[in-house]
């Protein structure tokens, strides 16, 4: 450890921000320069989430590397930034993905391209600041600017329908959180600070729980986006462009997942206690209910959609099987302790396993022009490493041990089993309905004789295509064998938030 | 006697009047601009006349005047944007050829008035000022002589406006028969002396309550809540958009700080009444706008029932009656004025086949032929939704804040929610000009550099909103000290 | 012994990887590379299993890495090696690498053929990873990537869609299968606070007693964790009701069918049980419900087995029902049993299988049995070895397959459990008639398909010296291992059935000698006989017998060919009605009441109030003036009263 | 009895009734005579009550000047008075209802609020002062001066946008633009045509 | 001695007569102008009233500035309707809804 003057996180947050910025007054005809700019800041983003990353020390739950300026003098607003065990995960992920995302940019061709990187890197900057920011309000600044790139990014670059999609999206998360924005002010009224660790001491009777437990949920469970709530994910999905598949998918519904852990845990725990014969129900019914919608759809995008419903019901059930622990021996605390590890796992390896699909199908919509699973067939036989690659994150999209997609379910249906055998007997069919969903659309598209003309035509993969999957790729595998790399870095963060559920009431 | 240094901007105003009604009789056509610009001069003229005595007219001129920070405050600010607006009416009225100075002399006599009205401490005054300002606003909505449209919206306004008058004068006429006095100190010690909470059945209690309704009816008309909001959407669709700009914005400044004045100081006293008639008023404010504006096609008039809902808003704040209150209604209230001024302004720039622009189908795929104007219009609206980190946001923010403090839960919650259904015909104008196909180019009167800078110095806003937010405070508090 | 074994599992995986990752390479230096790496395994491997049974019998257990460590927890990936990984690794390494071999010129000329090896390498990697595992994480790692090969072999010939839809369908059936596994070795996990196999044995006396809550019931933990890991087993091993994969998995390259769906993979499932028999003794009901599901497998799908005319399914069914020969012996608590018939039956039914291959070769692709004949002469070696392979299989006395399939049958015979011994006993006879009838139609008679004789040997060296080698284990290999091995307590450090297997040697067996001469009585030589005769008449003799038979019991044969129902059942029923369901929650559940009753409704309810709403603004003066009286007269009616 | 009294109420209903008539009359001239009359009758009524110089003005004023604006406007626009009040009927039920709710609320709250102490008595002693105007006027340029400038600039505001939104350019009007006329230069005043005929 | 109510209560009529007649007149705007006069005629009358119960001028000072600012009103309302004549040739209020909804 070696203390840095500089103020890292303001620099991660700015950097994107500022090349997105100067990426709207670059020529959109000069293409090449736009995608150098686009791919240097990305990458000087990455790296300095590496430097983030390097002097991060996973021994300790404090936070770490803490900017604080006043902001919003009137009500006490900082610009408070910090990170622990948990943000510098996901700002990984993002970091990670938003380079390969504009990397794999680089063969699509569009209109208005300097926008849409420059969308991209906003994008970017406004979710690291949401794994970053510390203050509540900042916290929620972000949270809901977040909105405004992908809006425009489905919008304006998106499919046919992509009006009501976006709308429908815009809507549906702005609900979602503006409840969240009245439960942080009066947790800020409460606690006296817009700091969120100050929330985390309030002692708050039952039904002021519930309902605050209430708001948190409906915005983060929009977000990540739990059972009953995720129709607009779909939609989304199907209309936004490859990349902005990518980014929602990967980094985008982590934020809910997230902010479950930084606000539904360590502050109404008791509310989840008393709510979890509710909770833990909808995350099954993710699991089972949408796996089987999974099965019966016919657009390619449409059924990673639903997937990622149905893998983000594991994280919720992870996250949400903590709140049994509350009063329960050190042993079951312990073992909640690896759900929610495992739920943090669970959605860093969604974060690279969908991504590596959406690239997929992209390749696959930019050369056939088709999303439906019935318009290819065959498509091995003529992108033979592509469809490696594919059947590779469909493989690893069904939990198959050994890639990431593993670990995270492993960990949560241990902490399932030790709440109730029932739980973890139902969330285990995911491994058949995970399988069967992810290698039927294998079979169907990949497998088989060649259905088409439009396939046999189809050109090979080029470099800027299989690099952002080859690096997917060995990530996820990476992470499926040696897991401990990042299971250890929130480690730490993760004890100490059992230890501050349990140790409250 | 009065000190008439006390009353110098407005002496500054009035006299430039009077020259100028002179001076324009004898200018040729073409040298009509010089009147333009000696009313834009003496604008900033008495803006930089007022920062100069900032401390110095912190004194009240008389029983009937005051002209504290509290009010140079607003002054300023209503002078400052009715600069921006003549910048916009300018150009518009040039560009469709329909350019008289009348029209800005009229508009600086409501000007005049709205100075009264935030400095008046008295009913009397108070009355003229209102009536100084709605009639010329009647004049200038009805500016455009060859409109039926103009036309019938200013009958509209009219009557429906002197309706108002007179409920304000029936109000005021009860408290004077009750208290015996016109002055807002006056009638202030008379509501605190009496016991309201021990005898709240008492006849001089009714008789108030009487007063204090119809005060708050007339002037929730002035402001445009709900259910006496009916003139707003015809109002402002009837008139010539700059004349929209000019309705939308500082009026409503002058009715807030009456509004503040009455309610936060002189009724005091009865907070215990009037808070449940202004959230009676706020939550029907905020239904019928955001909900009417969902089925909107019309531009102005969508915005004319956002303006409701944001109307809606700044009550809202009101009805808590705590400082913090006040301040996050003031911080709303100016965001309001600023963004406002700014969609406004942006529109009245645009011309669709050589009209104004009227309906949002207008305006589709601007985003293919100004993307930077398509922008533009982008950040205003997305912070008209509340979204972070523009400015709209933290009014919001700031509002909700107070409510939640004042534990109105359920009202907050109703708050946000509403937003939410809000945002729905926001995001529809965001969708015709960044989804749709472009249909006819729309042409621009005039470059786009002032319009730019604005819009981003409201975006700088939204990035530091402490700056707006420490003049919330500074303002209420000094009128709290006062 | 820990860097041999890491070499035995690695190798594999990096002739995988380099295989992966060498752009251009011919077939030769492919095979090369694949051969090679198996090889290396395969010497190391006979070396230790040499040196175990020559006395260096220990059982040590190496952390090889950390998965993950939490309080109290720790996951690693380990070795355990002792005899039974020992003869496991054997036999995994020594099939594999002659399949490879055999594959050389089998699969000459596949577009795909540095696919193939690559594939295959990694199959052993994962098998080899299972057999090593010192804990339950990494079986169920090993278990799913040697799932994972399996499908990808089957799929091979990914165009073909009957070979994507049969690996779609084993996956997902070994899948419901790791579901038990996966939930065992949590249980496990919770339970005794780590997935070491040996301080999980260790903490088994602790667990005795303990319940577990499942909807309320409180059921015994250890039978329950014993079902569970059973479902796993019972999937991989083909059991009844989960074996309808098996045959289906067929249409992978032969090589696949004898290295991974009858010597190796399969088998995983008899290994786990066996691997965890401290665990099984304590599991009492489970054993029985074990014992049965073996017991019928072995049975019900012989009698598949006769009626199948693909050369390929009826080895496949033979091989399940082999396996439910082994699954009795578990249920009986014989694990060594099992482990012992494992190891015949890898040699002598990856032979049968690569034979088969050897005949679909030289028949240009045709499985069909009835279309063949009279290949004896013209492919004179796998004549030979088929034969040794099928008496082996039959449990011909002094064969491989009769040491190990009898020591089953006996168990019982003397255990007086006539039921399954009787059952066990017809099994003979079913395997018998079924082995018959391949080596009849296929090398006897005439020679329907025209096939000529070349000058040369039926195929070329790498594929006939498989058939050679293997021969020779599947007719010696049951003699030479039963007494010094099989009852020399080899397993005593890693199978806890030592004190029945000593009873029983000392009591029923006493010799190996004595054993096969004491067998020339049993009631299953007699069968064996019978079942030759009777498949003499009836596949030999008169081709319309058969029939004759087969018309009288229409039902029977009907039942027989439709596998039980289970053919309609995982081909249509299953699938259509999964479909179907998917589908009505899609369509009812999600997009009609959750979507647009929900979502959209909402927003459509608040359009039409907005539109209706919008109608109050008449747009004439006086209803405005109304409605601002009418606001007057509430607002004054309203606060009156206070 | 006294004089007052019947004057009072003779008045009153006078004041009423006419008030009446300026609502529900058909024809606006009718309508503008009676509410004429209305003020007339509220003029007698100030002076009861001691308001002399206002009873005054509102005469000179409102029935001098602004009534007969009225009248003029009524006059000059030409409406067509003849069409029956459709839906009259139908609505007059609700105004009766909404008449009779304010007037009997604030009746009510006026009857109890100002009828029990002896001050409510109007006496007929002039209190204020003996004389009205004198007073009212040294008030006016006292106390409310400033109201009394802004009242001016009101006025002001009257005329000219009285002025603006009427005046209209007529086409058949001649009429002389004095800006025009004064702001005339040379240039504009003389034109000098080249003679084409003479130059050949 | 005439009670003071009693004048209070002919003022409250007036009012009520001129608030029931501006929205029961669907004809004539003028008329509703007209209704508008006699409110303000029920209000200077709760003026005097009132400052005459209070022995205070005040009342008479503000009604004198009704008077002033209600004239200039009706002359502005009257030029608008004026105008609004010229463009529809009507000034009947029920032709005056084309602005709606």
């Amino acid at each position: 450890m070696f203390d840095l003057n500089i103020p890292l996180l303001s620099l991660l947050i700015w950097t994107p921000l500022l090349g997105g910025i100067l990426l709207f007054f670059i020529n959109q005809k000069n293409d090449s320069l736009i995608k150098l700019i686009g791919f240097t800041f990305s990458i000087l983003t990455f790296f300095i989430s590496i430097a983030l990353l390097i002097n991060f020390d996973t021994s300790q739950y404090l936070l770490q590397f803490v900017e604080k300026r006043s902001w919003i003098t009137t009500l006490n607003i900082n610009y408070h930034l910090a990170v622990d065990g948990f943000s510098i995960l996901f700002i990984l992920l993002t970091t990670t993905v938003s380079c390969l995302i504009i990397l794999f940019n680089f063969s699509e061709s569009r209109q208005q391209n300097n926008k849409y990187i420059s969308l991209f890197l906003i994008l970017e900057g406004l979710i690291l600041g949401v794994f970053c920011a510390f203050d509540s309000i900042l916290f929620y600044i972000f949270f809901e600017a977040m909105l405004i790139p992908l809006f425009l990014i489905i919008g304006i670059w998106g499919g046919p329908n992509r009006v009501y999609a976006t709308i429908k999206f815009f809507i549906y998360t702005l609900f979602g959180s503006v409840l969240m924005l009245v439960a942080l002010l009066y947790l800020s009224f409460k606690a006296n600070s817009f700091y969120i660790l100050d929330y985390y001491n309030l002692a708050l009777s039952l039904d002021i729980q519930i309902l605050l437990f209430l708001a948190f949920l409906i915005a983060f469970g929009i977000k990540i986006p739990m059972w009953p709530v995720h129709t607009w994910l779909p939609d989304a999905h199907v209309e936004a462009p490859s990349s902005g598949s990518v980014i929602l998918a990967a980094v985008l519904l982590k934020v809910g997942g997230y902010g479950m852990i930084r606000f539904l845990l360590p502050i109404t725990p008791d509310a989840g206690l008393y709510l979890n014969s509710f909770l833990i129900p909808l995350s099954l019914i993710a699991i089972i209910y949408i796996s089987f919608v999974a099965l019966a759809q016919q657009d390619m995008k449409k059924l990673i959609a639903y997937s990622s419903v149905a893998h983000m019901g594991f994280v919720t059930l992870g996250i949400f099987l903590v709140f049994n622990t509350i009063g329960q021996t050190q042993d079951v605390q312990d073992i909640s302790h690896i759900g929610l590890q495992g739920s943090v796992m669970q959605m860093l390896s969604h974060g690279l396993i969908s991504a590596g699909l959406f690239i997929c199908i992209g390749i696959i919509y930019s050369r056939t022009k088709s999303r439906m699973i019935d318009d290819q067939s065959g498509i091995g036989q003529v992108m033979p490493v592509f469809s490696a690659l594919m059947m590779f994150f469909l493989l690893s999209n069904s939990g198959l041990p050994g890639t990431s997609g593993f670990v995270g379910e492993f960990m949560v249906l241990i902490a399932a089993i030790k709440n109730n055998i029932i739980y973890a007997i139902l969330a285990s069919t995911t491994l058949v309905l995970a399988a069967s969903y992810s290698l039927w659309l294998g079979k169907r598209v990949l497998f088989g004789e060649v259905s088409s003309d439009i396939v046999t035509s189809m050109k090979p993969l080029r470099l800027d295509e299989f690099w952002p999957l080859l690096i997917l790729a060995i990530l996820v595998i990476l992470i499926g064998i040696k897991p401990d790399i990042l299971l250890d870095i929130s480690e730490e963060s993760s004890l100490n938030m059992i230890k501050i559920i349990t140790s409250k009431y | 006697m009065i000190n008439y240094l006390y009353i110098f901007p407005e002496i500054i105003i009035t006299s430039a009047l009077c020259f100028i009604i002179v001076l324009d009789l004898f200018l040729p056509s073409r040298l009509k601009y010089i009147s333009y610009y000696l009313i834009q001069f003496s604008l900033i003229f008495c803006v930089y006349y007022i920062y100069s005595h900032f401390n110095y007219l912190d004194s009240n001129v008389s029983e009937l005047y005051n002209t504290g920070i509290f009010s140079n405050i607003f002054k300023i600010f209503i002078l400052l944007s009715l600069v921006i607006i003549f910048y916009y009416t300018s150009v518009f009225l040039n560009y469709f050829n329909i350019y008289k100075t009348e029209y800005f002399l009229i508009t600086v006599f409501g000007l005049l008035g709205m100075m009264i009205m935030i400095s008046s401490e008295n009913l009397l005054l108070l009355y003229l000022g209102i009536e100084l300002l709605s009639l010329s606003l009647y004049s200038v909505i009805a500016f455009n002589r060859n409109s039926l449209f103009s036309s019938e919206a200013a009958v509209k306004y009219y009557i429906l406006g002197a309706i108002s008058s007179g409920f304000l004068l029936f109000g005021i006429s009860l408290i004077y028969g009750l208290t015996g006095s016109l002055s807002f100190n006056e009638i202030f010690i008379y509501i605190t002396s009496l016991n309201i909470s021990s005898n709240i059945d008492s006849v001089e209690i009714i008789g108030l309550l009487f007063a204090l309704i119809f005060i708050l009816i007339s002037l929730s008309f002035k402001f445009g809540a709900a259910p006496f909001h009916m003139w707003i959407p015809d109002v402002y669709h009837g008139s010539i958009i700059t004349t929209t700009l000019l309705l939308s914005t500082i009026p409503k400044i002058a009715v807030f700080v009456i509004f503040i004045k009455l309610l936060a100081i002189v009724f005091s006293g009865l907070f215990l009444f009037w808070s449940d008639m202004v959230i009676i008023l706020s939550i029907l404010s905020i239904l019928i706008g955001n909900i009417i504006a969902i089925s909107q096609t019309n531009i102005k008039r969508m915005l004319a029932y956002s303006t409701i809902a944001n109307i809606g808003f700044i009550l809202l704040g009101l009805s808590v009656g705590s400082v913090i209150a006040y301040k996050a209604a003031m911080f709303y209230t100016l965001t309001y004025v600023i963004t406002t001024i700014a969609v406004f302004g942006l529109l009245s720039q645009l011309v669709y086949k050589s009209k104004s622009v009227e309906n949002i189908s207008d305006l589709s795929g601007l985003n293919s032929s100004n993307p930077f104007l398509a922008f533009l219009l982008m950040v205003i609206l997305l912070s008209y939704i509340g979204i972070p980190p523009l400015l709209g946001f933290h009014a919001k923010l700031f509002i909700i804040q107070a409510l939640v403090e004042s534990n109105n839960i359920p009202l907050s919650i109703f708050a946000v929610l509403m937003t939410v259904i809000g945002s729905f015909y926001y995001l529809r104008v965001i969708k015709v000009i960044y989804f749709d196909e472009l249909k006819d180019e729309l042409l621009i009167t005039s470059k786009l550099y002032f319009t730019g800078t604005y819009v981003i110095g409201l975006m700088l806003l939204g990035l530091f909103p402490d700056i707006l937010g420490q003049l919330s405070q500074y303002s209420i508090s000094n009128l709290f000290n006062a | 012994m820990y860097w041999q074994s890491m070499i035995i599992i690695f190798s594999p995986l990096i002739g995988a990887i380099i295989l992966l990752f060498k752009n251009k390479s011919t077939d030769f230096l492919s095979s090369i590379i694949a051969n090679s790496a198996i090889g290396i395994s395969m010497l190391l491997s006979l070396w230790l299993f040499i040196s175990y049974v020559s006395g260096h019998n220990i059982s040590e257990s190496h952390l090889i890495y950390t998965w993950y460590a939490t309080s109290g927890y720790f996951f690693e990936i380990g070795l355990l090696i002792d005899s039974l990984t020992i003869v496991m690794s054997f036999i995994v390494t020594f099939i594999s690498f002659f399949v490879h071999m055999y594959s050389i010129t089998y699969m000459k000329g596949d577009p795909s053929f540095k696919r193939f090896f690559i594939y295959t390498n990694f199959f052993t990697f994962s098998m080899l990873f299972i057999i090593f595992s010192n804990n339950f994480l990494q079986l169920f790692i090993g278990w799913e990537l040697v799932g994972l090969s399996s499908y990808l072999l089957i799929g091979f010939w990914y165009n073909k869609p009957s070979a994507v839809s049969a690996n779609l369908k084993a996956f997902v059936v070994n899948r419901v299968g790791d579901i038990g596994l996966l939930l065992g070795v949590i249980l496990i996990l919770i339970t005794s606070n780590s997935l070491n196999y040996i301080d999980f044995f260790d903490k088994l006396p602790l667990l005795r007693d303990s319940t577990i809550n499942l909807l309320g019931y409180h059921i015994e933990l250890l039978p329950f964790i014993a079902l569970l890991l059973f479902i796993g087993a019972a999937a991989k091993s083909a059991q009844i009701p989960l074996h309808f994969w098996l045959p289906d998995s067929m249409e992978g390259p032969t090589p696949i069918s004898a290295l991974i769906h009858a010597a190796t993979m399969v088998t995983a499932g008899i290994f786990m049980v066996a691997r965890l028999s401290p665990l099984y003794d304590l599991s009492g009901y489970v054993l029985d419900l074990i014992l049965v599901i073996g017991v019928s497998t072995a049975l019900f799908m012989g009698m598949v087995a006769l009626v199948q005319n693909d050369i390929k399914r009826i080895i496949a069914y033979s091989t399940i029902s082999q396996l439910g020969y082994m699954t009795a012996a578990l249920g009986a608590s014989y694990y060594s049993f099992a482990i012992y018939h494992l190891l015949t039956h890898a040699f002598f039914k990856a032979l049968l299988f690569l034979c088969a291959g050897s005949i679909i070769l030289k028949c240009h692709h045709e499985q069909d049995i009835t279309k063949m004949g009279g290949l004896r002469k013209i492919m004179p070696i796998t004549f030979i070895t088929f034969f040794i392979a099928g008496i082996s299989l039959m449990g011909v006395p002094s064969m491989s397959g009769f040491f190990s399939k009898d020591l089953i049958i006996d168990i019982f015979k003397y255990s007086n459990n006539t039921f399954v011994y009787y059952s066990l006993v017809l099994g003979v006879f079913i395997t018998t008639l079924y082995t018959s009838k391949i080596f009849i139609k296929v090398f006897l008679g005439n020679n329907q398909l025209k096939i000529k004789k070349k000058l040369d040997l039926e195929h070329s060296d790498a594929l006939i010296i498989p058939l050679l080698v293997l021969a020779i284990p599947s007719a010696f290999i049951g003699w030479s291992l039963f007494d010094g091995v099989l009852f020399n307590g080899f397993f005593d450090k890693s199978i806890t059935d030592y004190t029945r297997l000593d009873q029983f040697y000392i009591l029923h067996v006493e010799h190996s000698l004595s054993f096969f001469l004491h067998s020339l009585t049993s009631l299953s030589f007699i069968m064996i006989i019978l079942g030759i005769v009777a498949s003499y008449f009836l596949y030999y003799k008169d081709d319309g017998l058969l029939e004759k038979i087969s018309d009288k019991f229409p039902l029977l044969r009907n039942i027989l060919l439709n596998e039980y129902g289970f053919t309609s059942l995982s081909n249509t029923i299953i699938p259509t009605y999964f479909k179907r369901l998917a589908n009505i929650i899609w369509m009812k559940s999600d997009v009609s009441i959750i979507d647009n009753f929900f979502v959209n409704g909402t927003a459509n309810l608040i359009n039409f109030i907005s539109s209706k709403a919008r109608l109050m603004q008449t747009g004439y003066l006086y209803h405005y003036a109304f409605t601002m009286i009418i606001g007057l007269l509430l607002f004054l009616i309203i606060f009156y009263d206070f | 009895m006294n004089v007052e009294i019947i004057i009072f109420y003779i008045f009153s209903l006078l004041l009423l009734s006419s008030s009446i008539a300026v609502v529900t009359v058909n024809n606006p001239v009718k309508s503008a005579i009676s509410l004429v009359f209305s003020f007339f009758c509220s003029a007698i009524l100030w002076l009861l009550l001691n308001a002399e110089f206002l009873s005054i003005i509102l005469i000179l004023v409102y029935v001098g000047a602004v009534m007969v604006l009225f009248l003029f406007v009524v006059m000059m626009l030409d409406i067509n008075i003849s069409q029956a009040k459709e839906g009259f009927v139908k609505y007059f039920s609700i105004g009766i209802f909404v008449f009779a709710t304010i007037a009997g609320l604030l009746s009510y709250f006026f009857y109890n609020q100002f009828d029990n102490s002896s001050k409510n008595i109007i006496t007929s002693i002039d209190l204020i002062g003996t004389d009205n105007t004198k007073n009212l006027g040294y008030l006016l340029y006292t106390e409310y001066l400033l109201a009394f400038e802004i009242a001016a600039i009101i006025l002001l505001l009257g005329i000219i946008s009285a002025i603006t939104l009427t005046l209209r350019k007529s086409a058949t009007n001649k009429y002389q633009n004095p800006s025009q006329q004064v702001n005339v230069s040379k240039s504009e005043r003389l034109r000098i045509i080249k003679d084409e005929d003479r130059e050949k | 001695m005439i009670p003071m109510s009693h004048y209070l209560i002919v003022s409250s009529i007036l009012f009520s007569i001129s608030l029931a007649g501006i929205f029961l007149n669907r004809k004539n705007i003028i008329i509703m102008l007209m209704s508008l006069e006699l409110m303000f005629l029920s209000i200077n009358f709760n003026f005097i009233i009132f400052g005459n119960y209070l022995n205070d001028l005040t009342g008479q000072i503000f009604v004198f500035f009704i008077l002033t600012v209600v004239a200039a009103e009706s002359a502005i309302g009257l030029a608008i309707i004026v105008v609004l004549y010229r463009n529809r040739q009507s000034i009947n209020v029920q032709d005056i809804a084309r602005l709606k909804g």
